[in-house]
This record gives C-alpha cells, sequence and structure tokens, in this order.
C-alpha cells in the first residue's frame, strides 16, 4: 500500500506537469497560428504603403524634377526622352484591352463550362477539363513566346487582308487575343465549379416543366451560376490587367494616344512598367512605381464595379424569383 | 501496470486543482459521485438570440442509464453537449446558469475543459473513427494525455476493447485502418476509445441511428454492461431503445424540460400530456 | 441523332484544327541548314505581302529611353526629343531586330553585331557607305558609337585583389592584341593589330597568375555591349585564374549609376559600368573612377524589312523619318 | 418536341462544342509552336550545360612527331576540314547563342592536342586538357620551322579551310590552344529555379499552413476575420508586377540589415513567399475544410487540445490537400517571371548562390527574348522544360487529389 502511495504521488507530479505542458504548447501555437494570420493579412497592407510611398517620389521632388500629377494622370504622352509622362491613355488602353480580353472570353468560357458540366459526359469531360488546366498552367512567359512568335503574325496577316499596315503584328488586337486566351482558363475554372455547384433540383423543376436539356442548361442553370461567373470574370479581369511579361512582348509601346484602332499599336500600364525597366535610378525609375500605384488603383475600382454589378444582378434576379 | 491503477491514475491526473480541493471532503465527494453525476442549476443556452435551452434544473444520476428523448430540435442534444462544453465550439453559443460536475461548476473558466472532456467521454452519432489504425484510434486519447509507455499503452487498448466487445473481432489486427471496419464495428470501436481514458461519464448521441438492427442491438447489450462502471446520457429517437435501456428518462420540447423520471415512469405513466402525445406518436 | 450529329461535330472540328495546324507546319524553310525560327524566316509574307503593303505609311521602331544604342543615334542624328508620336518603343536590340523583321513599313536601328539574316531585316548603307567593320575604321561609316566603360574609384574595391582582377581584365580588353582580336570576333570594332601582346601587358598584373576562382568581376550598364564584353570575359577566364563574372547588363544608363553615381552601394553595385555612348560629362562625372575609356566602336545601322526596296539612306533621310515629317515609304529621299 | 426548338438545341450545343474546340486548338497550338521551335535544340548540353561558355587554355611542352598521320576512322562531311597532321577535324557551326564557332568533330586518341596541359591558374592547373568533340576551337598558336609563333583561327577572323592548310604547311609544334565547352546551357537557372523553390517553401508554407489553421480553427465571426480574409483575396488579386516592387521596396531594406547586398535568390524568394500566400492559405484552408469536422470533435471529445487536434487528426487527414497546394506553389513559382525581374535579376548564372543574383527558367527565357539576338529556339527549348515540369506537377495533384478521393469514399 505504502508503495503504491509513492508511485501514485510520481505519478500526480508528472502528470501535472505533462498538463501544464499541454496548455502551453497549445497556447503558443495558437498564438503562432494567429500572427500568421495577421502576417499575412498585413502584407496586402504593407505593399500598397510601400510601394505607394515609393510611388508618390516624382510628384514631391524639386520644382524642376517634379511630374505633374494631373497631367500624369490624364495626359495622352509617355515620353520618357523628354520627361513627360502622361498617363491617361495608358490606362485607357490597358481598359480597352483588358476589358476587350475579358469580354472575349468570357461567353467561350461560358460555353465550355455548359459543355464540360452538362453535355460531355465521363472521360470526354475530364479530357476538356485537363485541356483548361493546361492552359490555365502554363506560365505567361511561355505565352509570350508564342504571343510574339504566332499571334502577331496571324493579327499582321490579317490586317494584310484588310489592306492595313500593322507594326509587325503588335497591336491592340493581338493583346486582346492573348489575353482573352489567358483569361478563358481562369473563367471556365470558376464557372464550371459554380454550375456544379448549382443544386440539382433546379435541374429537375426545368426538365419536368418540359425543357430541353440544352434550353435548361442556358436559361435555368447558367443564370443560377451568375455569382461564380462573375467572380471568374473579375478573377480573369486582375489576371488581363496584372499580365506583364507576355503583354509587353507585344504590346509595342506607343509613345501617344490612346489607340482605338484595333490594329494600332498600344501600351498598357505593366509594359509601361516592364519597358526600359533597365534603369534603376532617377526619375525614370521611380516613375514606375507611380503607374504600379495606378495599376492597383485600376484593378481595386474593377473589382468594385464588377461587385457592384453582381450585386445588383443578384438583387434582379431575387425579385424574380 | 494494471488497468486499474491506470484508472486511478488517470483519475487524479484529471482532476483540476479546484476539483482536488474540493474533494478534501473525502466522504461526501464518494457519496456524491454515487449518487449525483451532473447537478444542473438554471441552465440556459443561447445561439446568438435563439434561445435552446430554457431554465434546465435536474440532477442527473451517477451509474445509470439516463436517456434524453425528444422531438428534433428540442435541444436534447445541446443539453448533451453541455457535459462536455463541446458548445464551446460554436461561435455565438452562450450558456448561463451552473452544471455542478463534483461540486464544481464547469462552465466557470477557471475550469480546464480538456481535461474535462478526458472525464466525460462522448459517442457520436456517425461512427467517427480517425483514420489512423484501430490501435492507435483507441490510444489516441492516452497518447495525448502524454503517455507514451507502450506496455501501458497496449494494456489499456486491450481492455477498452474487450470492454467494448470489440476485441475478439479486431485482436489480430489492431494495425488495420479503422475506417475499413462496419458501422457498428465503427461505433464499438469509437466507445472504446473513449473508455480508454477511463472517464466516469459517457455521452453518446444518437449512437446507433446510424446502424442496422443487429449492430445497435450489440450497442444496446453494450451500455447495459458499461453501466456498472460509467454513467451514462445518451441521446435517442427511438422511444422503445430509451425504454429498453435506460432507467431515467428526460422528456424536452422546444428548449425545455417537460418531465425527468424513471423510465418506467414517463412511459407508462407520464405526468404531463405533451410526454403522453410525444410517447403515443401523436406529434414528433 | 443527337449523337451522331455530336460526333460529327466532333470529327469536322478535329479535322479543322489538324488542318490549320498543318498549315502552320508545312510552310518551307528556305535558308535549311540553319536553326531558324519557321516564323521569322518563313517566307510566307515575302511571296504573299506586296512589298510594303497598304499605304505604305512608314513604321519607326526606336529604343527605350535608357538605351545608349538610342542616344548614339539620336546624337549622330541630330534629334533629340522630336522623336515622332508614331515610334513603337521596344526594350532592347533583340526585339528590335525581331519586329521590324516582321513589319515590311518598319524602320528601326540596331547595334551592327546584330545578325541582320536571320532576323529578316536589310542594312541601309549610310550617305552611300555601307555599314562595315573597315568602313568604321576608316572613318567613312559615321553612323558610330564608342562602347565605354569606367569602374568603382580606386579605394572602392571590397578588396586589393577584386581590384587587380578588375584592371587586369580592363587592361586585357583594352590594350592587349588577344583582348581585341576577342572583342573583334564578338562584332566590336577596333584595331587588334595595334595592341600589344598579352605577355607583356601580363607581368604588371600578376594576379592572373593565382587561382581566382572566389572572385567576380561584376559588370552592369548598356545591353549592347554585352556580347562583346561576355566573350572578353569568356576568353579572360581562361588566362586568369578562372576568374567568376556576372554581367546584368541593363541599359547605358545603369552604367555609371552602379559604379560611381547612387547606386554603387545599392542592390545593384557593380564593379565595371558599361555604356553606349560616351559617358555624360555633366551627369555623369568619371574622374574619380580608376579607370574609364572607350574600348572599341560600334556602328549602328539603320535597317528595313529585307523586302523593302530602300538600300541607302541620308542623315536628312532619317532626320524627316524619325521626326515624323516623311510619312510614307514614297516620300523617301524627296 | 417542335422542329424549331430542336435546330435550336442543336446550335447552341454546337457552340459549346466550338468554344471549347477553340480552346483545344489554342493549347495545340502553343505545343506545337513551343516543340517545333525547341524540340531539336533540346538535349543534355542545353539542360545541363552552362550557360556561359567554359574556355580552356592549354600548353604544350613535349614536343610531338613532325611526321606523324592520322586518319579518320570513317568519312567525314563535306563541311569538316581535317588536319591529318594533328589529327583532328573542325566543322563551321552555328552554336545555341546564334555565334559562328569552330566545332571540333573528331580529335584522333594518340593526337598531339591530347597532351596538352591546362595553363590556367588554379587547382587544375598541369592537369591534362580534355579534348573532345563538340568542343570549340577560338585559336591555335603554334611555332613553325623558322621559330616565329603564329596565331591561326576563329578569332584571327578565318575560316577553318583558311587556317587548317596554314597549320598544316607551317606548324612545328602547337605551343597553346585556347578552346571553349560551349555554352547556352540551362543548368545553372535550373538549379536557381530549385533553390529558388527550396526556400520559397520555407518561408511560405508554414506561415500559408499557420494563416489557414488560424482562419479554419482559431477565427472567431468577427471584424478581424473579415479583414484578415478580404486582406488575403486582396492579396490573391495583386499583380506579381507589383510584389516585385514590393520586393524591392519592402523586403529589401530587411534583409539588407542581415548583410545582403543585391538582387539575390533570397530577395527572390522571400517575395515568391508572400506572392504564394494566397495561393496556399486558399488550398490549405480548404483541404482543412474537407477533413470532416467529426474528426475533430471526436478528437476534441477525447480530451485533446486544439493544438494536438489540429496535429494530430486534422492535418494529417488534410495532408494530401497540403500537398497539392504546395505543388501548385511550386508550379507557380517555375512560371513565374516578373515578380523575379526585379528582385533576382537577369544575370544568368552557372553556378547561382543564394546570396546573390540569378535567373529562373522563366526568367531566362524573358533575358533570351530580350537579348542582343532573340534567341526562339533556346527560348523554346527551356519553355519546354517548363512545361513539362508544370505540367507533370499538375497531374501529380490530379493522381494526389483521384487517390485520396479513393480513399475517402472507401
Amino acid at each position: 500500500m505504502g508503495n503504491t502511495n509513492e508511485n501514485y504521488m510520481a505519478s500526480e507530479a508528472k502528470f501535472a506537469k505533462i498538463r501544464k505542458r499541454r496548455r502551453g504548447t497549445d497556447v503558443l501555437f495558437r498564438n503562432l497560428f494567429r500572427i500568421a494570420g495577421v502576417i499575412a493579412a498585413m502584407m496586402v497592407i504593407l505593399i500598397i504603403i510601400f510601394v505607394t510611398s515609393r510611388g508618390v517620389r516624382p510628384f514631391l521632388g524639386s520644382a524642376e524634377e517634379r511630374v505633374d500629377l494631373k497631367y500624369f494622370l490624364t495626359g495622352s504622352r509617355w515620353r520618357a526622352d523628354q520627361g513627360i509622362y502622361g498617363l491617361g491613355f495608358v490606362i485607357i488602353n490597358t481598359l480597352i484591352v483588358s476589358v476587350t480580353g475579358g469580354l472575349l472570353a468570357l461567353p467561350l468560357a461560358i460555353l465550355s463550362a455548359v459543355l464540360i458540366t452538362r453535355i460531355a459526359k465521363g472521360k470526354l469531360s475530364i479530357f476538356l477539363t485537363t485541356i483548361v488546366e493546361t492552359l490555365a498552367a502554363i506560365p505567361s512567359v511561355v505565352y509570350g513566346v508564342f504571343a510574339a512568335g504566332k499571334i502577331t503574325i496571324l493579327v499582321r496577316d490579317l490586317a494584310n487582308l484588310f489592306g492595313i499596315s500593322t507594326y509587325g503584328g503588335n497591336s491592340s488586337l493581338a493583346v486582346i487575343l492573348l489575353l482573352a486566351i489567358m483569361t478563358y482558363p481562369t473563367m471556365t475554372t470558376l464557372a464550371v465549379s459554380g454550375i456544379r455547384a448549382v443544386p440539382k433540383e433546379l435541374d429537375s423543376a426545368s426538365l419536368a416543366l418540359g425543357a430541353t436539356p440544352t434550353q435548361t442548361s442556358f436559361k435555368v442553370i447558367v443564370p443560377a451560376a451568375r455569382s461564380s461567373i462573375a467572380t471568374g470574370f473579375t478573377l480573369g479581369l486582375g489576371r488581363a490587367f496584372g499580365e506583364a511579361t507576355a503583354v509587353s512582348m507585344i504590346a509595342g509601346n506607343a509613345l501617344a494616344g490612346p489607340s482605338w484602332n484595333p490594329f494600332d499599336i498600344t501600351r498598357t500600364l505593366t509594359s509601361t512598367m516592364l519597358t526600359g525597366l533597365h534603369e534603376t535610378s532617377g526619375i525614370d525609375y521611380e516613375i514606375r512605381f507611380s503607374v504600379g500605384v495606378v495599376l492597383m488603383i485600376v484593378i481595386v475600382s474593377m473589382n468594385l464595379l464588377v461587385h457592384a454589378a453582381k450585386r445588383r444582378l443578384e438583387k434582379k434576379g431575387g425579385a424574380v424569383s | 501496470m494494471s488497468a486499474s491503477k491506470l484508472k486511478k491514475i488517470m483519475n487524479r491526473a484529471g482532476g483540476t486543482k479546484k476539483e482536488t480541493m474540493a474533494s478534501t471532503s473525502h466522504s461526501s465527494e464518494i457519496s456524491q459521485r454515487d449518487h449525483i453525476a451532473f447537478a444542473l442549476e438554471d441552465v440556459n443556452l443561447f445561439y446568438g438570440d435563439f434561445q435552446a435551452l430554457r431554465d434546465i434544473t435536474f440532477d442527473l444520476p451517477a451509474h445509470q442509464v439516463t436517456a434524453f428523448i425528444g422531438p428534433s430540435g428540442c435541444g436534447k442534444s445541446t443539453l448533451l453537449r453541455c457535459f462536455n462544453r463541446m458548445n464551446d465550439l460554436i461561435d455565438n453559443c452562450r450558456i448561463e446558469g451552473a452544471i455542478y460536475r463534483n461540486g464544481v461548476n464547469i462552465n466557470s473558466d477557471s475550469v480546464d475543459v480538456v481535461d474535462l472532456r478526458t472525464h466525460v467521454g462522448m459517442v457520436f452519432q456517425q461512427p467517427n473513427p480517425f483514420p489512423k489504425s484501430i490501435y492507435d484510434n483507441v490510444a489516441y486519447g492516452l497518447v495525448c494525455q502524454g503517455v507514451r509507455s507502450k506496455k501501458v499503452l497496449d494494456e489499456a487498448v486491450a481492455s477498452s476493447l474487450k470492454k467494448a466487445a470489440l476485441w475478439d473481432e479486431v485482436k489480430d489486427h489492431l494495425r488495420r485502418d479503422a475506417t475499413q471496419l462496419s458501422g457498428g464495428q465503427q461505433q464499438r470501436l469509437c466507445i472504446a476509445r473513449a473508455i480508454a481514458l477511463q472517464p466516469d461519464v459517457i455521452l453518446m448521441d444518437e449512437p446507433t441511428s446510424a446502424l442496422d438492427p443487429i449492430a445497435t442491438a450489440r450497442i444496446e447489450d453494450l451500455i447495459t454492461q458499461l453501466k456498472e462502471e460509467y454513467t451514462i446520457v445518451i441521446v435517442t429517437h427511438s422511444m422503445s431503445q430509451a425504454a429498453r435501456i435506460s432507467d431515467k428518462t428526460a422528456f424536452f420540447l422546444l428548449g425545455d424540460l417537460i418531465e425527468f423520471g424513471p423510465t418506467d415512469d414517463i412511459f407508462q405513466n407520464p405526468r404531463d400530456t405533451r410526454t403522453e402525445d410525444y410517447i403515443t406518436g401523436k406529434f414528433g | 441523332m443527337k449523337k451522331q450529329l455530336m460526333t460529327i461535330l466532333t470529327v469536322v472540328m478535329a479535322l479543322v484544327m489538324i488542318f490549320t495546324l498543318a498549315a502552320c507546319e508545312k510552310k518551307p524553310d528556305p535558308n535549311g541548314s540553319e536553326p531558324v525560327v519557321p516564323d521569322k524566316t518563313d517566307p510566307a509574307p515575302s511571296k504573299q505581302d506586296p512589298p510594303p503593303v497598304g499605304d505604305k505609311t512608314i513604321h519607326v521602331y526606336t529604343r527605350d529611353s535608357a538605351s545608349g544604342t538610342r542616344e548614339g543615334f539620336e546624337a549622330v542624328i541630330g534629334f533629340k526629343g522630336e522623336l515622332t508620336e508614331k515610334a513603337n518603343e521596344v526594350s532592347s536590340n533583340g526585339t528590335m531586330a525581331q519586329q521590324v523583321g516582321q513589319d515590311v513599313n518598319g524602320i528601326g536601328y540596331v547595334s551592327l553585331v546584330t545578325n541582320f539574316a536571320e532576323n529578316n531585316l536589310k542594312p541601309l548603307s549610310y550617305e552611300g557607305v555601307e555599314a562595315t567593320e573597315a568602313n568604321v575604321i576608316n572613318g567613312t561609316y559615321t553612323l558610330k558609337r564608342p562602347f565605354c566603360f569606367t569602374t568603382r574609384a580606386a579605394d572602392d574595391y571590397k578588396s586589393e585583389e577584386q581590384k587587380q582582377i578588375v584592371a587586369a581584365f580592363l587592361a586585357y580588353m583594352t590594350d592587349s592584341k588577344e583582348g581585341r582580336e576577342v572583342v573583334v570576333a564578338a562584332g566590336g570594332i577596333t584595331d587588334v593589330e595595334g595592341g600589344k601582346p598579352w605577355n607583356e601587358i601580363k607581368k604588371n598584373h600578376p594576379i592572373v597568375d593565382q587561382d581566382n576562382s572566389a572572385l567576380t568581376i561584376v559588370c552592369g550598364g548598356s545591353t549592347s555591349v554585352e556580347k562583346c564584353v561576355k566573350a572578353a570575359l569568356e576568353s579572360f577566364q581562361g588566362i586568369a585564374g578562372n576568374v567568376q563574372f556576372k554581367l546584368d547588363q541593363t541599359g547605358s544608363g545603369d552604367g555609371w549609376a552602379r559604379v560611381l553615381g547612387d547606386e554603387k552601394d545599392g542592390p545593384n553595385a557593380s564593379d565595371i559600368g558599361f555604356a553606349s555612348r560616351k559617358f555624360k560629362e555633366d551627369k555623369e562625372p568619371v574622374g574619380t573612377a580608376m579607370r574609364s575609356e572607350a574600348f572599341c566602336q560600334d556602328a549602328i545601322v539603320a535597317v528595313v524589312h529585307k523586302d523593302n526596296p530602300l538600300s541607302n539612306v541620308t542623315k536628312d533621310d532619317l532626320y524627316k523619318i524619325f521626326t515624323g515629317a516623311t510619312a510614307t515609304w514614297d516620300e523617301v529621299g524627296k | 418536341m417542335t422542329r424549331i426548338r430542336k435546330i435550336k438545341d442543336t446550335v447552341m450545343q454546337s457552340f459549346t462544342w466550338i468554344a471549347s474546340g477553340i480552346s483545344a486548338w489554342v493549347l495545340v497550338a502553343i505545343l506545337v509552336f513551343i516543340f517545333s521551335n525547341g524540340w531539336k535544340l533540346l538535349d543534355r548540353s542545353v539542360l545541363f550545360g552552362d550557360y556561359h561558355a567554359k574556355n580552356i587554355v592549354s600548353g604544350f611542352s613535349d614536343e610531338h612527331d613532325v611526321n606523324a598521320t592520322f586518319t579518320p576512322p570513317e568519312p567525314l562531311e563535306d563541311d569538316e576540314v581535317i588536319s591529318t597532321r594533328f589529327g583532328f577535324a573542325v566543322r563551321d557551326e552555328i552554336d545555341k547563342e546564334k555565334n559562328h564557332v569552330h566545332t571540333l568533330t573528331w580529335v584522333d586518341d594518340h593526337s598531339p592536342l591530347r597532351n596538352g596541359k591546362i595553363t590556367t591558374a588554379g587547382p587544375t592547373q598541369g592537369k591534362p586538357a580534355p579534348f573532345k568533340a563538340g568542343m570549340n576551337i577560338n585559336k591555335l598558336i603554334f611555332i613553325d620551322s623558322s621559330g616565329e609563333e603564329i596565331t591561326v583561327g576563329r578569332l584571327k577572323q578565318q575560316s577553318p579551310q583558311e587556317w587548317i592548310p596554314i597549320l598544316e604547311r607551317d606548324a612545328r609544334q602547337i605551343t597553346e590552344f585556347h578552346g571553349k565547352e560551349p555554352g547556352g546551357g540551362m543548368r545553372g537557372s535550373l538549379v536557381a529555379t530549385l533553390m529558388l523553390i527550396g526556400l520559397s517553401l520555407l518561408f511560405s508554407v508554414p506561415i500559408g499552413i499557420f494563416a489557414a489553421i488560424y482562419l479554419y480553427a482559431i477565427a472567431k465571426q468577427n471584424r478581424l476575420t473579415m479583414f484578415v480574409r478580404s486582406s488575403i483575396e486582396l492579396l490573391a488579386g495583386v499583380p506579381s508586377i507589383i510584389f516585385s516592387m514590393m520586393g524591392i521596396t519592402l523586403i529589401f531594406p530587411i534583409i539588407q540589415l542581415f548583410g545582403a547586398s543585391g538582387q539575390s535568390i533570397i530577395l527572390g524568394s522571400l517575395t515568391m513567399a508572400v506572392l504564394l500566400l494566397p495561393v496556399l492559405i486558399r488550398q490549405t484552408e480548404e483541404a482543412l475544410r474537407s477533413v470532416p469536422s467529426s474528426y475533430a470533435q471526436a478528437s476534441l471529445a477525447l480530451g485533446a487540445t486544439q493544438t494536438e487536434t489540429l496535429f494530430r487528426v486534422v492535418l494529417p487527414s488534410a495532408r494530401n490537400g497540403i500537398f497539392s497546394a504546395c505543388l501548385l506553389a511550386v508550379s507557380r513559382i517555375i512560371g513565374e517571371s516578373a515578380a523575379l525581374i526585379f528582385t533576382m535579376g537577369t544575370a544568368i548564372q552557372d553556378s547561382p548562390s543564394v546570396g546573390s543574383g540569378a535567373t529562373s527558367l522563366a526568367v531566362q527565357i524573358y533575358v533570351l527574348m530580350g537579348g542582343e539576338n532573340p534567341n526562339f529556339e533556346l527560348a523554346s527549348a527551356i519553355s519546354i522544360v517548363i512545361l513539362i515540369l508544370v505540367l507533370a506537377l499538375n497531374l501529380t495533384v490530379k493522381v494526389v487529389s483521384a487517390l485520396s478521393d479513393k480513399k475517402g469514399k472507401a
């Protein structure tokens, strides 16, 4: 009995220690998780702060070096050689090519998604999904090589058919085509998952009312998945706006604009950031951060816009149902 | 080390400081333990603005099987989860009132919930073995407690599986993936897993609702055997099951405890008309 | 019935795809032996496009504002800041070559080291003088610029050895016969026979007889010099104890900044800064550098697509074209 | 069903086929383009060779047999020029970097060239110089019968047809040989990419997984969580070129405190680590959420702490998903170029080190396309490698998730 008692005392102390350690570990890790979460969340704020603080420098410098902010935002000429930095036309060009590219990809994405989820069965569906995923996985620099070697030629020959001369195919149209290709997989993936998430009951209900499967797909299922499709569109647009390497290989970097003619050379925000990214000091360098800030603002406002549109769409949908 | 010694240690180890202090009056502790597992006083529970339990007050007897019955959404499962504070996991859940276990309010902040749960085991509606081996499933709780000795673990696993009436079926392939077992075996494994920690109380949340009649019968047998050693609280939708295995029955409706008493009384002689309506199948 | 339809559709799609792809691939390769990109050397455009097409609008290509080639070109032609708004700005010599080679109406300017044939380019004579090394050396071809280098200040190296190896390399590349040979083989223009034998120069640089594989010569600045400098460095490695090197060529604007300017201690600090033009005396004082001079010359060549009938331009032509005064090919030379 | 409806249906359906057909066509076009340009270049020397040519300078001290003649083992091709006295053959070629080179196509086993000793100072000095077919000859120095030193070769602007006869006629003794192992390989970038992958994952995986756990298990439904979530969403939308700028403005000053001096793999890795966070967090959280909550409940009910539950039950169950997330992150790293151009620089290195700049495969492509002469072939060859790597990774992800699906069902 005495023996047992001793053991018991020792164990009591031991288990108390273990308990304390367990509790300590638990608290430690919970805090680590929390810190990791906060770090991840802080990064975007830090990026905004640091890039912006660098980006405002060109507008604050000494009088002779200072860039006029108003002209920077609205100007229609980008002449680094003359010290003229007007980004207005670049913003417009960026919007044109990205949105057009996105709009070109959207119907294709929706149609493909319908095929993948509702028409094709089994292996074929998997095969088509694989195509989309492969397109999504191709790095942008590879797209760039392809665009510089193939899309530009295509556009050039197309323009020649109309008797229009192009800068070797470097043009808004080439950028639009490239961006359509690059945004297509994102949009399709989202549309597919959106359509898959539509409750089966809707499908059955529509079929039971005598609609054909195709009618059901386009009249009931696709509208029901519009929220995901809109998200995919936003994400795709984000990629279009932010795409740098591939676009800069074929944009042509016009010095003035905006370029309304699709066969004309263009200049986007990202291509501006990458051309002559060579310099690493001086105003030509600093101004790139300003362009980066503008790019972020454009992306965020575009997101808000699509978001608002999505909300309105949902409201409308709600009123109908 | 024998299993009983282990139990003693685990019991002691499990107690919080307060509990240890409360247990200084040795005799009263024992007597209380013999009679009452949980004493509930004015328990109110809210999910956000929604009140799920209203002024629940009763004493839950020890070493008996208590069945909670009532229609879906009556709060019986919610109350069950109060006993091992699983409701903590729900973000906007708030509990008022006190639940005393060994004279300590388990809702107070000073109670270590991890500890509480080693004393109050739980078995869920769906058998939920971890995707690990049978052995690892049973040993899991002890390993978490810091038990490393292979010998102790082996013994605990064997004795728990025996108690859960699963030993004969699995003793030759303890390393097999637990998810390969049949539903009934899985549920018994989950019971064994809970028993391994030597708890005082085992909470069972509709433990047989996902099982076929044969597996259900085996679990019911098991429950009857286990009540010798443990306090068992079972939530069930099956009136006949409650009648078969429980000693006491509590009937809940819309968050209120309508009636609580010996099972025979409740089923044969309900005091409240609502209880009678439910038992005779007029609603539910 | 529907299934059949789908099958037919699929087959048709597949056929269309295969045909288009086959059409892409079939175009024969005229140059045969050389490894060339089908699209760039592909003869199809030259046969199909009536050269130059459409309104014969001149498409002006220019380099980015950090480029030394551009500065050299603009300085000789004399139109700094007057460049036409319709220009297409490209950020490297290679891109320039590739893009003008794709554009029958294009005109641009590249370094003489560029491979004209491979990029579908036709080099233009300037004032009637063909762009050749001989003509640059004898001074008749005047559209040229120097390749210059400058270095960190003599007391600003990581170590004494670093300083000595940099000095040895510059002596090899600039002064020695062997070094000049390499530069010339890589397309730079300099007088090989005027150089001293390396064996003589070597005596002043004993460091080359050590194992230098732990040292790295870091170069920055102009991209145009890259080919020459890379060739010189690679051959120097063999005779200087396997010294390592790093070429981070970004543009002439960075040459001075990275060794003497505000970037000399920054992320891009270099040992030798190159420029494909003279360093600007007012903005880029090289007085404190250990050594600073031109090591060879390069001709800038105005190039057009190989199907363009033009073969000679004058300074005045180029001035008018690049400032936008001349807008179509019909007007050139009038 | 009316006829019109049938036609309408068929038309709509064919539209879906056309749309998917276009995407398939684009994919095939890309693959055909890349492969047709790069495939013939892709061999061992591109995959594992140095990018920078390695020069070999060797000297000859031994007198060699003046009257020896060698015969090539088999008839050589027309454009090869043979030196029968010294037992080697040379061809004028264009190398991967599009320079003219004189490549050795045959060296006889007893050729006097084989007696060369490396003269470059360093550990290999005095060792026999390696001569083999495939090496380039830059120049040869020999002594003629009058004892005068004469240099011949490519660097003298001579073609093999010009200089080999001179060598045959006048040479009494070869004294120096300047050759090089051809460059144009991608090994350095491959190594740098691997380093980049390792370091980026080292930094981002723990933070990513922990942050995902925070969102999954710890975070309450409150404003802070909303903020964290939307911040991470926002981070996912930031274009990679902005990350590049963040690398310079935010991370560079920090690592400068630890003695970093410039664009470097470490700077690139830290930048990539931030870029990968949203991907990792999103995927990991998804993987965690796919673990049945009953596992966690059972574990908690058995008296495990939350941390124990996470590490012992939830994470092991989600490991396939997390593994897939890491693989996706890897394929993102392999494909990324814009975020690295500013942070790792554009200087191609053969033996990259963590503290100095280098190029990843993707950036090497970018550099090659923007160089003096755009090198489509080499760029395409590297693209093939990238594509194969990325597609293999994606395939692995699919296999892994298929496996875990199967397991989940069983």
